[in-house]
């Protein structure tokens, strides 16, 4: 069973991590370790789609929903894990993580990444809310690594905003379990059983369940006014870090919504949460594209790029239908895959550089030939462009809204895409061209990251035109969960 | 036989058209109380130009020498355009009267380019100016054209000059025309044919450079060029009498008496009013527009 | 009749909570809430006799009344932090302020929520309002300590609402759920620690560093 | 992707292959061209990359006008832009140049946003994105919703046709790329925008409204005055052939957008003439565009400059280029009998054949269309005057121009070819004409096998109504060339073997006539920067040093005129959204009191808001 293999994984790795009193070997093993969890979630994908649902122990359901966040969570975390490797040592190397700080970071990691596959498999919305609440404070060590005045700030304020968004999460769940219990008759959290009894559930209290659980995930997800904490946690995490925020933590805060919108469509169709969830998304996107406009400096760009892209997900989600949901999932993954590239060029870049502002970073190009061309290809890809896939997730969901009669809202969203694309580009162009600083030295990249970049690239230049048809099922088998059907 | 009766008709209006400038210039200077010279003194010029040695700057290059042959092409070109008073299909297939405009822009480009040649000062004023000038005409131009073929349903001049009706949007666009012509023929008050004063020369300061052989051919198809334009505004503008020999020759006498009493009487305007009497020749040509779409 | 008092107890902790201009204060009334809190949970579970409640009640004595308020009294001591809380909005102001919030939580049970007895509705009305409350605290106090507080005084409410609803969540969640908070507030406390070493003081409103 | 599968199957009919015989016209002498120029200028690892963008470039261009699905449409001109955006930033280590392709990428990246905006529509209406089903599709569209799609079509096609206003990128991004691909985007690229006009919106949507085509025709006037006066006052070579891109759009639109008039007005014969001239101006200007593009970057490769003030006597270094360049300046400036004269001669026939079968006042529009036209062309003129003359004759105004040398042979090759190029489609021009009237028939519907374009396949005849319209650019080319061969025979004869002295240019007495007394760029245009000031804005700054009141010991003169579209349109908006974003940016000042506000009056508002849900 390959879900023993992910959830156990990461908690041995983690367990193992205190033993080593070298950082080389722990990273091997770790990223080792993660590719055994990337090479399990393939499988217990496929193997989902071929069995339908895997249950056991009353606690865990995996359904193909599960297995596609499963999916995603794996790819990032197997990416973040080889970066980490090279990145963490850099750190010993110059000082910044002294002693044996490296195996608390690995050992977090790990945690975090428990959590994280734990909420995509979890059956019982009050353990996934524990779940998520235990990634967030796990998590919070990791913002606040390097200990210093900054990121200390940034993990605070990651903490306590998301410690209030949690506990407006808590209330929602409690309201569904109000309602479950009192008017569909059951005693459990369990998501099964409430999509079972959902016609029979209150309108009334779901409702206000709903609002709830959409601000209080959402303030994890990152969704505008809520997003607050993402762009200081991004700017002062370490870079692996700032990928698995984007990559696993938003897109497991937004599964959680998803069930959750789920359980409410099944009850009173898709317009109230629609309704909702486009306001939300066009709301990030178009605060996402003001802060984006005049960002200064490039993590927080990236921050902001993630908030948008939430936005993205959330309004195709909102506008429904099977190409919609089904293009806001292909965004999930394919938001988690470009992201991953433009973090592992750009923390590099940021690193050499010894800046995150971009008004001190021109000529990245000349002094980083390889980790320019990734951030490139990855600012591209992230601003929309074919032929890269996240295009066709957008364009997916454009035409979903126009199917669906969402007019104003698709157009709306298609113009604050495009603003946010010259933006974006004009950021990016100005740090990856131009001259670089007189005295830098120009500076390799390792094989591996190399690999690493050529291979997402590859990825979203691929799916942007064919995907495997195990991930066609799978996607499809999920929109189906979402629609109830 | 038409093919040669036009050839001929041709041959002759080239041979004639140095002795209408002399003709204007006798007016002119009898107009001024003056006695002037000859009526045949541009054959003398020519003759004389045609047959000295020519001093040719170092700076120029194989445009500076090939441009007056262009030129000169460029004016019999469109002159060939013209059915004066002969016409024949098959030249007339050459083009129609848009055509005249577009060969004679042939010309202008070469002489300008030769003006900037030689690396003087004077001769890349001359071109700015000559360039200037004409592109401010050429909307004018186009639209009395317009107007006048729009009266016949034809841009071919054959088929213009062969609708013997006086409209009165022909006559408001052969005003128009008119001061085109005096635009193109550097004539008072656009241009003075007659001075060599840096402040004021257009078209002389744009072949300043050219002597000998060269300036006699320049000369030559300015005299032609403005044959063409004489004959355009004979045979288009009042489209009567076509055919007949006696009748185009007393046109042009006509027009030539206009152009000298005009010249004598107003003084040459500074380069930037010229564009107000250029705007003036538009509205002009917009008015005859209009009266054609009317249908008068 | 008892519940009810408990819970205007709490509404009436809460209250003084919002007024609490120095940190002592502000833990006082913070175990003054849990207190209530505790005997509501325990007459609730004595009532319909769940021996899952009478847990739950305990642990919430030892967690929320000892435990809690000793550990953020010794913080508050050991980092020397200055007992004033530092307020963006005045006491009189925040109360006002709060009186609206309750007012809104008010409302907002009348019309969604229709619980069975009365008693359930007041707790739900009682525990909304200090939800609302907490955030508002965290909001206007500018000391990291103080907003651990109204941290905890959102917890309470959560609490108080689960317990509403018939009879509080199952069984593990709930205690899945008091191991998290217990966990969170520790974890703020080791970052509160952190920040007084690197900052030398615990006003939140001054790391501003980070923004746009 | 499972739910969108995009067909990339292609279509090649007479519009796709016009379009893909212009995009091979152009791209294979521009590639031979770049062999000579890229060599020497670039390390060998960057021309393969160079070659790689380019073959992408140019495939992607082919598939934008043979695909026949909208949304694979939407991806090959997304991928046109981009590669052409790398090739404008190919010299990564200019300012200039990331800034002209960031304004580029930006701009067309909005205008496709247009485009795909307007493709959903048809969508919402056709349920397929197939060419085919569209046509069909959009056939129950409500006027309205078509008049929506036009709009949106126009701004988005018209920002890469570089349509005034719409044109601010064009003059920065094209002189900013490697010569070969200025070619390639001026000659080439922008075309792929009349493509999708005609593509999407004559022959798709079809010509629905009379104020379409009146429209373009406006914008299109404005594009061709405001690109020739701007390419009048720019001195850098590259920057004014761009600003003449712009212009040239402009006439080619006058074209099409009188087919869009003439559609409605129902005037079959004129609209088939009127979009043929716009299609033959279209391919004219790819080559002669191409032409002076290509031997634009000869000129810089050959002195290292393209301010031609800097420039002259070129002709003498570089015989061959300067040869070329001289074709295709009179090509551009319509002179008998190259192909730019035949294409703006019939556009003016086919605004006659307005102003004569139209009614009412569509007659003195078509007239006063006519006249933009001339105008323009006199225009072009001058500034072709100015930039050959400048270039190339008289005598060098600076080391770098008398050092220059003649490019290489695989420079000159493309350039002869371009060169003839412009020939044979002056003097073929029925041949071409009948086949353009082919396409132009099949994108409008129109049945032409009643109607004639030539006599004989040697004069054009634009013949609707027997009126004898005929124009043969043959004849008038044989009649031109036998009279200078005559003439110069002639003079030969009579007057005996030419006698030439050579001196020095006639210098008044004056002893030192030299390169500094020479006419400028700058004197050249006064004349129309005066006329013009009324849009050109200029202003001067003047820099006098004195010894005393008497004896000016400098004298420093600059004319500059003001960017109008930019400063008045463009800025304005920059700012406003800067501005805009720096104060939305303040929401988020770093105090996390505000932020967990944020949380709790989101939680609010929504409560209360409930009911709106």
């Amino acid at each position: 069973m390959e879900i023993f293999i992910i959830l156990i994984a990461p908690l041995l790795l983690a367990a193992i991590s205190p033993l080593f009193k070298e950082e080389r070997p722990l990273a091997g093993i770790n990223a080792m370790g993660h590719l055994a969890i990337l090479i399990s979630s393939i499988s217990l994908a496929i193997h989902i789609t071929g069995a339908g649902k895997i249950e056991f122990f009353n606690l865990f359901h995996l359904d193909s929903l599960s297995a596609f966040f499963i999916l995603v969570m794996a790819l990032v975390n197997f990416f973040s894990a080889a970066y980490s490797a090279g990145y963490i040592r850099k750190d010993i190397e110059e000082g910044f993580v002294k002693g044996k700080k490296f195996v608390q970071y690995y050992a977090l990691f790990n945690l975090f990444a428990f959590t994280m596959f734990f909420t995509a498999s979890a059956n019982n919305m009050g353990m996934v809310w524990v779940a998520v609440e235990m990634g967030t404070l796990v998590s919070a060590f990791l913002v606040g690594f390097y200990n210093n005045k900054k990121s200390i700030e940034a993990a605070w304020k990651y903490l306590i905003i998301c410690s209030v968004g949690i506990a407006l999460a808590l209330l929602g769940t409690i309201f569904f379990y109000y309602t479950a219990s009192r008017h569909g008759g059951i005693t459990s959290l369990d998501w099964t059983g409430m999509m079972l009894v959902a016609g029979n559930l209150d309108p009334k209290v779901l409702k206000i369940a709903f609002l709830f659980i959409l601000v209080g995930y959402g303030t994890k997800a990152g969704i505008a006014p809520m997003h607050t904490w993402l762009p200081d946690a991004y700017n002062q995490a370490p870079a692996p870090v700032s990928a698995l925020l984007s990559g696993v933590f938003l897109k497991a805060s937004l599964y959680v919504i998803m069930r959750y919108t789920a359980i409410v469509n099944k009850c009173m169709g898709p317009e109230f949460t629609g309704k909702l969830l486009i306001f939300f998304g066009l709301l990030s996107i178009a605060i996402a594209a003001a802060f984006i406009i005049a960002q200064r400096d490039s993590k927080r760009l990236l921050g902001y790029s993630s908030i948008e892209h939430i936005g993205i997900i959330s309004l195709g989600f909102g506008i429904g239908g099977p190409i919609g949901i089904g293009g806001a999932l292909f965004h999930v993954f394919n938001h988690a895959l470009s992201k991953a590239l433009i973090f592992l060029g750009m923390g590099g870049i940021t690193r050499k550089y010894r800046t995150s502002d971009m008004n001190s970073i021109h000529g990245a190009l000349k002094i980083m030939p390889f980790a320019g061309v990734a951030v490139l290809i990855a600012a591209f890809a992230l601003a929309g462009s074919p032929p890269f896939s996240i295009f066709t997730s957008e364009i997916m969901i454009a035409i979903a809204g126009f199917r669906t009669g969402h007019y104003m809202a698709t157009i709306i969203f298609l113009l604050l895409i495009a603003v946010i694309f010259g933006a974006f580009i004009h950021h990016i162009s100005g740090m990856i061209f131009g001259k670089g600083p007189e005295n830098m030295r120009k500076l390799g990249t390792p094989l591996g990251a190399k690999i690493a970049v050529i291979l997402i690239t590859a990825v979203i230049l691929i799916t942007a035109f064919a995907t495997p048809p195990f991930f066609n099922k799978l996607l499809a088998s999920s929109v189906n969960i979402l629609r109830g059907i | 036989m038409n093919i040669l009766l036009t050839l001929l008709q041709t041959i002759t209006i080239i041979t004639l058209s140095p002795l209408v400038s002399g003709f204007i210039r006798k007016l002119k200077n009898n107009f001024r109380m003056r006695k002037g010279a000859g009526i045949f003194q541009p054959y003398y010029n020519l003759s004389k130009l045609f047959s000295k040695e020519e001093v040719r700057s170092k700076n120029t290059s194989w445009i500076f020498r090939s441009a007056p042959f262009i030129t000169l092409a460029s004016s019999i070109a469109a002159l060939l355009l013209v059915p004066a008073v002969f016409s024949e299909l098959s030249l007339n297939m050459m083009g129609d009267i848009l055509m005249i405009m577009f060969v004679l822009a042939l010309g202008r480009f070469f002489t300008a380019l030769a003006g900037l040649d030689a690396g003087s000062a004077f001769g890349g004023m001359g071109s700015s100016r000559e360039m200037f000038i004409s592109s401010l005409a050429e909307p004018s131009a186009i639209l009395a054209v317009f107007s006048v073929a729009m009266n016949t349903g034809s841009t071919s001049l054959q088929a213009i000059a062969g609708v013997p009706i006086i409209y009165l949007s022909g006559v408001v666009a052969g005003a128009a025309l008119f001061i085109v012509t005096l635009a193109e023929t550097s004539r008072i008050p656009v241009d003075n044919q007659e001075t060599h004063l840096e402040l004021t020369m257009v078209h002389e300061a744009m072949v300043l450079e050219y002597s000998g052989r060269s300036l006699a051919l320049i000369e030559l198809s300015s005299h032609i060029k403005q044959m063409v334009f004489f004959s355009i505004l004979a045979i288009a503008v009042i489209p009567i009498g076509s055919g007949n020999i006696f009748i185009y020759t007393l046109k042009i006498v006509a027009i030539s008496f206009f152009v000298a009493l005009l010249e004598v009487s107003i003084a040459k305007m500074r380069l930037f009013r010229v564009v107000d009497l250029l705007s003036f020749s538009l509205i002009l040509s917009i008015m005859a527009v209009l009266l054609s779409a009317i249908g008068i | 009749m008892v519940m009810d008092i408990f819970l205007l107890c709490m509404l009436i902790t809460t209250f003084a909570m919002v007024a609490a201009k120095r940190m002592t204060a502000l833990v006082n009334g913070f175990i003054g809430e849990s207190l209530f809190l505790f005997f509501f949970t325990l007459t609730l579970g004595l009532r319909s006799a769940h021996a899952e409640l009478l847990m739950v009640a305990a642990l919430l004595f030892i967690i929320k009344v000892i435990f809690i308020p000793y550990s953020l009294k010794r913080i508050s001591n050991k980092i020397k932090a200055e007992e004033d809380l530092g307020l963006f909005i005045n006491p009189m102001v925040s109360i006002f302020i709060s009186g609206g919030l309750v007012y809104l939580a008010y409302l907002f049970t009348r019309r969604i929520i229709s619980m069975p007895g009365a008693i359930e509705n007041a707790a739900f009305f009682v525990s909304l309002a200090m939800i609302l409350i907490g955030i508002f605290i965290m909001v206007s106090r500018m000391k990291a300590l103080a907003q651990v507080a109204g941290l905890l005084v959102i917890e309470n409410g959560l609490f108080l609402a689960a317990s509403a609803v018939s009879g509080g969540m199952p069984f593990f969640v709930e205690i899945a759920i008091f191991f998290d908070i217990f966990l969170c507030v520790t974890i703020l406390g080791i970052f509160v620690y952190k920040i007084n070493r690197l900052f030398t003081h615990i006003d939140v409103d001054k790391l501003t560093e980070l923004k746009g | 992707m499972n739910c969108l599968n995009i067909d990339f199957s292609l279509n090649f009919d007479p519009l796709s292959l016009f379009f893909l015989a212009v995009i091979l016209l152009i791209s294979i002498p521009s590639a031979i061209y770049s062999i000579g120029y890229m060599r020497g200028s670039y390390s060998p690892g960057k021309i393969a990359f160079g070659w790689a963008l380019t073959a992408s470039f140019v495939v992607s261009m082919a598939l934008v006008v043979t695909v026949k699905n909208a949304i694979a449409f939407l991806i090959a001109w997304e991928t046109m832009s981009l590669t052409s955006y790398f090739l404008v930033t190919f010299d990564d280590t200019h300012e200039k140049s990331i800034r002209a392709g960031t304004i580029y990428i930006v701009m067309t990246h909005i205008g496709t946003a247009f485009i795909a905006i307007g493709f959903l529509i048809m969508y919402a209406y056709a349920g397929s994105f197939d060419l085919v089903a569209l046509k069909t599709g959009t056939k129950a569209m409500p006027p309205d919703i078509k008049n929506l799609v036009f709009i949106l079509f126009l701004t988005g096609f018209g920002t890469k046709a570089g349509i005034v206003p719409l044109h601010i990128w064009l003059p920065s991004a094209h002189p900013q790329a490697p010569s070969h691909i200025s070619s390639i985007m001026s000659g080439v690229m922008i075309k792929t925008a009349i493509y999708g006009m005609l593509r999407f919106i004559v022959f798709t949507l079809g010509v629905d409204s009379l104020w379409w085509g009146n429209l373009i025709l406006v914008l299109a006037a404005i594009s061709c005055v405001v690109g020739v006066v701007y390419a009048l006052m720019e001195h850098d070579l590259k920057k004014l052939l761009a600003y003449h891109s712009i212009e040239n759009i402009g006439i080619i639109l006058l074209g099409v957008g009188g087919a869009f008039v003439f559609i409605k007005l129902n005037m079959p014969f004129a609209a088939v003439l009127s979009l043929s001239a716009g299609l033959y101006h279209l391919v004219n200007h790819a080559i002669f565009k191409s032409l002076l593009f290509l031997g634009a970057g000869s000129v810089y490769k050959a002195t290292g400059t393209r301010n031609i003030e800097k420039l002259g006597g070129l002709i003498k270094a570089m015989p061959w280029t300067a040869a070329s360049f001289l074709l295709g300046s009179m090509a551009i400036s319509a002179i008998v009998p190259l192909n730019g004269f035949v294409s703006e001669w019939l556009t003016l026939q086919a605004f006659f054949a307005g102003a004569v079968g139209a009614i009412g006042g569509y007659k003195i529009f078509m007239a006063v269309m006519a006249a933009v036209l001339a105008l323009t062309g006199g225009l072009a003129a001058a500034c072709f005057v100015k930039a050959f003359g400048i270039t190339f004759l008289a005598m060098p105004r600076s080391a770098k121009a008398s050092g220059a040398k003649e490019s290489p042979l695989s420079m000159l090759s493309a350039l002869i070819f371009l060169s003839l190029l412009t020939i044979v489609f002056g003097i073929g021009a029925p041949y071409i004409l009948k086949t353009l009237a082919g396409v132009s028939g099949h994108v409008t519907g129109i049945d032409i096998s009643s109607m004639h374009f030539t006599l004989n396949n040697f004069v054009i005849m634009p013949q609707s109504s027997g009126n004898n319209i005929y124009m043969s650019p043959l004849l008038i080319a044989i009649v031109l060339i036998s009279v200078i061969a005559i003439a110069y025979i002639g003079v030969r004869l009579a007057f005996g073997k030419n006698n030439v002295t050579t001196g020095n240019t006639w210098d008044c007495g004056y002893y030192k006539l030299t390169s500094r007394t020479e006419y400028t760029a700058t004197a050249f245009s006064k004349p129309f920067r005066i006329v013009f000031s009324f849009f050109l804005l200029p202003y001067k700054k003047t820099e006098k040093i004195r010894d005393s009141f008497y004896h000016v010991k400098s004298f420093k003169y600059e004319v500059f005129t003001t960017p109008v579209f930019k400063r008045y349109i463009y800025e304005p908006l920059l700012a406003l959204a800067l501005g805009g974003a720096a104060r939305i940016k303040k929401i988020q000042p770093g105090l996390i009191h505000i932020y967990i506000a944020y949380i709790l009056i989101t939680i609010v508002a929504l409560i209360i808001a409930l009911h709106w849900f």
